[in-house]
């Protein structure tokens, strides 16, 4: 195991110290519980917003913690949900008394952990609510099983929670916008090469140098379908296609679009498959509101990337357009 | 035979030995079918565990599980430690203020501790999650008194051979779909491990 | 080789229109030549900026063009320099009457590549002036050799320069603070893996489970020094001592503290290396005024980071803390 | 023997063979002490010079070189794009309207070549560059009349070679300092493709 850390023990911890470190006058870390917050939390008549979740998934998501978008994130050991404990005092950090949002992604550890928190919060006179984000269409929905993951569309709820929120807006509009943004939201992934998490010191698979895994997640899981290797545009109508699948579009819809990368993907390769998906989306007629190209939600330093569509209106267009100045998305 | 507080705590030093000894081995099947953690998050969270007890004194085996109940509810994380902190808990709570257990005792202890994954995780005999050690070992308990503290184990070692054979519906090996089918469930290895070193604990005859 | 690409021969060119359709509003491509300018340029009365060199170094160079940075950036094959013909093109394109300013990496082929550019635009009437940036200590400064390489510090060149020009200055102040940028900035890179250049298609070096490379740049080449490798702490011990045995810091200066990315460095890694950085300023009492974290100057898909350092004055912050609004850097 | 311009044209075809020939070696070479891109920046400019000289007829070798300059120029970038663009036009300005190209023209070319290449890159002998290829070639080429054009593919050949133990402080291999030394410098290598299929071409005869 290559890695610039100190100790695979401390990564999560030093990590965090070393991003308060760069944005002192933004960000503050609730000492010993991994809880990064906005550094004027609670703010004051507003819906606190919280997400969290493993890390490993850098910048998500104490980057994504600032005006417009989270008040405070919650992080969790290498791909571990956080517990219970640390998610009440983020609750608490970021509680105006006008309530408390949870954006969690559908991963059964995080679905419990954050629900505990939840109740405990409750307990202490806090109003929580929450969405649960699942945008991952490599898996089926269906009601015999975990459901489907959360993965790079998780940004965009951020986003546009975090917008709702800081217009003032009720616990309960919060989650009705959330709950839109999740319901139009879609992503599929995939990877040429897996991560080591810092504390089991060994890759996660092994892939042929001719071999792709696709539909995977962002923890260095395998996919669901191991693949030759195709080219940037067969793996960009691929993902898409997977997408369609699940949620058609037609000529005249709008999206925004995310190409995510998951890591160790350089930068020139996540473009040269937005061009692909833009074309894609051109030729169905399908408006493109705005791109987003980037490590957004990453998977330590796997390489691969996923896309995501999410389908908009007028109020997730402004949503989306509205001020957000975080240490990772700024607008 | 009976369980006492010195005999559950002679469960947990063996149990968290038997964890941190096969740390790699749980992750690495988690790795398989998973994310890679089990290992890490159940040895992490024991070794909290024997921190906690090493300092404490108890009046009753109950107020010891809850102690491994909370800690690994606030140390563990991901799945396995909500579920665990929670089986742990509802063994707690099924066995207040008693100063030993009895067989029929655990058996209800280990009833309790399956209503409680069930609620809290929603998955069911065959999902292949830690479910498909738990109910086996729990039928076993209710049909057999007195119970046969070896025949337990390999009931539990079987049931968690078994999972090797099932496709995932719950946790994150459902995502693997086909592809997790000819692989063991992390969390019924170490289920497996809870259960037998409590065989083994209970074999030891009464101190 | 494993990579999201369809040809090799291909990869710069559709990275770029892959890149324009992501910001279809703020950027366009001069079609065949590989330069990316604003969607608006030339902008009047402003000196026009330019930058540029070999692929691979995204989001350098072309993320950097947009308000309050690059007019154009002109992007070379892999690795290599664009040619004179290329840079003309972009010169000639942001020209609004009051000159060009270059800001060109201190290597042979692309002082010299942009130097035949200059020539040819001032036989056409364009004013051009240039600096040349040489902020990495790996290699001393000498009169005998080619001098210093320039890596991450250029982006800091690139935004201070720019926002000079955004301000109305002219040619030769776009020019003095550029150079005063020079004078004052410092980096050191090491890495642990190396990268693979698609048209080579074999990596650049072969490093052991446990060395990396000190001292090296952002072309795949071999650093100055094998090592073994160390830990975090200790890395960013030794680059930062590099610096300061070249460019001395007392208690009381302020600086800009940039952590890069070579493109494969989970951000974890980053921020752990940030940690230590800042303790060692504040140890120095040496005031850390603006914190950057993240990939800026890469090298393909090498693992690895550099710790670029920049002595501020007041007129430094100003132009620093300038608004600007481009792919890769917003203010 | 003289260099015509159907001459020219058969040493600008046998150097891009051999170029596309060697271009991964001439890569590895780079690779080793630079960015690895100088196999494929010849490649490419010599398959574009090859594209212009197909579709054209020219008068003069000196008008054919100038072509072959100004590609170079405009398609190959990095350091050897300028390099050897410099060192095709100042042959070709040093030989311009001359039908034929004979020893003592091509002497003075290679002459004018150099102070071109020094001018541009303000590198000297022995500091690991394609000057320590072409500064002895023009020096064999000086004190040899009429040319052994055996001896002088030798003479580049040996120089070519001897650039392996130099330290190199010009050009992206001098940031390697000391580790500059032990491989062969690559534009060095290019620059004896050029000298060698030169030699070829003059060893011929007339056709
Ligand atoms: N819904 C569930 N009900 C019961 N057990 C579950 C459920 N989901 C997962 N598990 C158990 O948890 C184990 C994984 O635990 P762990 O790896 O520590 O957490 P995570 O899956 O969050 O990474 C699985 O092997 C399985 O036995
Ligand atoms: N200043 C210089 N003068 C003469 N030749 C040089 C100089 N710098 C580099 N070279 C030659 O150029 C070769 C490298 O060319 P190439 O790899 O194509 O360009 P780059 O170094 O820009 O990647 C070197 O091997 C060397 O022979
Ligand atoms: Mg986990
Ligand atoms: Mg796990
Ligand atoms: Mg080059
Ligand atoms: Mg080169």
């Amino acid at each position: 195991m290559k890695k610039i850390i100190n100790h695979p023990e401390r990564v999560v911890t030093e990590m965090l110290e070393g991003l308060v470190a760069a944005y002192p006058n933004q960000l503050k870390l609730i000492d010993g519980r991994a809880v990064v917050t906005r550094k004027n939390v609670p703010v004051a008549n507003k819906v606190g917003i919280i997400s969290g979740g493993g890390s490993g998934h850098e910048p998500a998501h104490a980057g994504y913690v600032g005006q417009g978008m989270l008040d405070a994130a919650v992080a969790g050991e290498v791909f571990t949900s956080p517990t219970p404990d640390q998610i009440l005092e983020a609750i608490k950090a970021v509680d105006s008394g006008k309530g408390v949002f949870m954006v969690v992604k559908n991963y059964t550890g995080d679905v419990m952990n954050f629900d505990m928190a939840a109740e405990l919060a409750e307990m202490e006179g806090i109003q929580v609510d929450k969405v649960v984000v699942n945008d991952d269409v490599a898996v089926e929905d269906s009601t015999f099983t975990t459901g489907r993951r959360g993965i790079a569309g998780t940004i965009l709820v951020h986003k546009i929670a975090g917008a709702k929120a800081e217009m003032g807006a009720t616990l309960a509009d919060v989650k009705a916008v959330a709950e839109k943004v999740v319901k139009n939201v879609r992503s599929m992934g995939m990877a040429i090469s897996p991560c080591t998490p810092p504390a089991v010191g060994k890759p996660s698979f092994t892939l042929g140098e001719n071999e792709m895994e696709i539909g995977l997640g962002i923890h260095g899981e395998p996919g669901t379908e191991r693949k030759p290797l195709a080219t940037a545009d067969e793996i960009a109508t691929e993902l898409t296609d997977h997408i369609f699948k699940d949620m058609p579009l037609s000529s005249g819809d709008e999206v925004a679009v995310m190409i995510n990368g998951l890591g160790a993907t350089p930068e020139m390769e996540l473009f040269i498959v937005n061009r692909k998906v833009n074309q894609i989306l051109k030729e169905k007629g399908i408006g493109v509101y705005e791109t987003f190209v980037g490590n957004f939600m990453t998977s330590l330093e796997m390489a691969g990337c996923s896309v995501t569509l999410l389908k908009l209106d007028d109020e997730l267009k402004d949503l989306l357009a509205a001020h957000a100045n975080t240490p990772a998305f700024k607008k | 035979m009976e369980l006492t507080v010195k005999k559950a705590k002679l469960w947990m030093e063996a149990l968290n030995e038997k964890i941190q000894k096969h740390k790699e081995y749980l992750s690495e099947l988690d790795q398989a079918i998973g994310d890679g953690d089990h290992g890490v998050n159940m040895a992490r969270g024991f070794q909290e565990v024997m921190n906690k007890l090493s300092d404490a004194d108890y009046a009753t085996p109950s107020d010891l599980l809850k102690d491994v109940a909370m800690v690994l509810m606030s140390k563990v994380g991901g799945a396995s430690g909500p579920l665990y902190g929670t089986a742990f808990l509802k063994m707690a709570m099924a066995t207040k203020n008693k100063e030993k257990l009895t067989e029929e005792d655990l058996t209800l202890a280990v009833e309790e501790a399956i209503k409680g994954l069930e609620q809290r995780g929603k998955a069911q005999l065959k999902d292949k999650t830690m479910l498909d050690v738990w109910i086996p070992v729990h039928h076993y308990m209710k049909q057999n008194s007195p119970i046969d503290w070896g025949n337990l184990e390999a009931t539990a070692k079987g049931a968690m051979e078994a999972t090797k054979e099932l496709l995932a519906l719950k946790g994150r090996a459902a995502y693997l779909k086909e592809r997790s089918v000819g692989h063991i469930d992390p969390g019924s290895v170490s289920s497996y491990y809870l259960f037998q070193t409590l065989a083994e604990t209970m074999k030891e005859g009464d101190e």
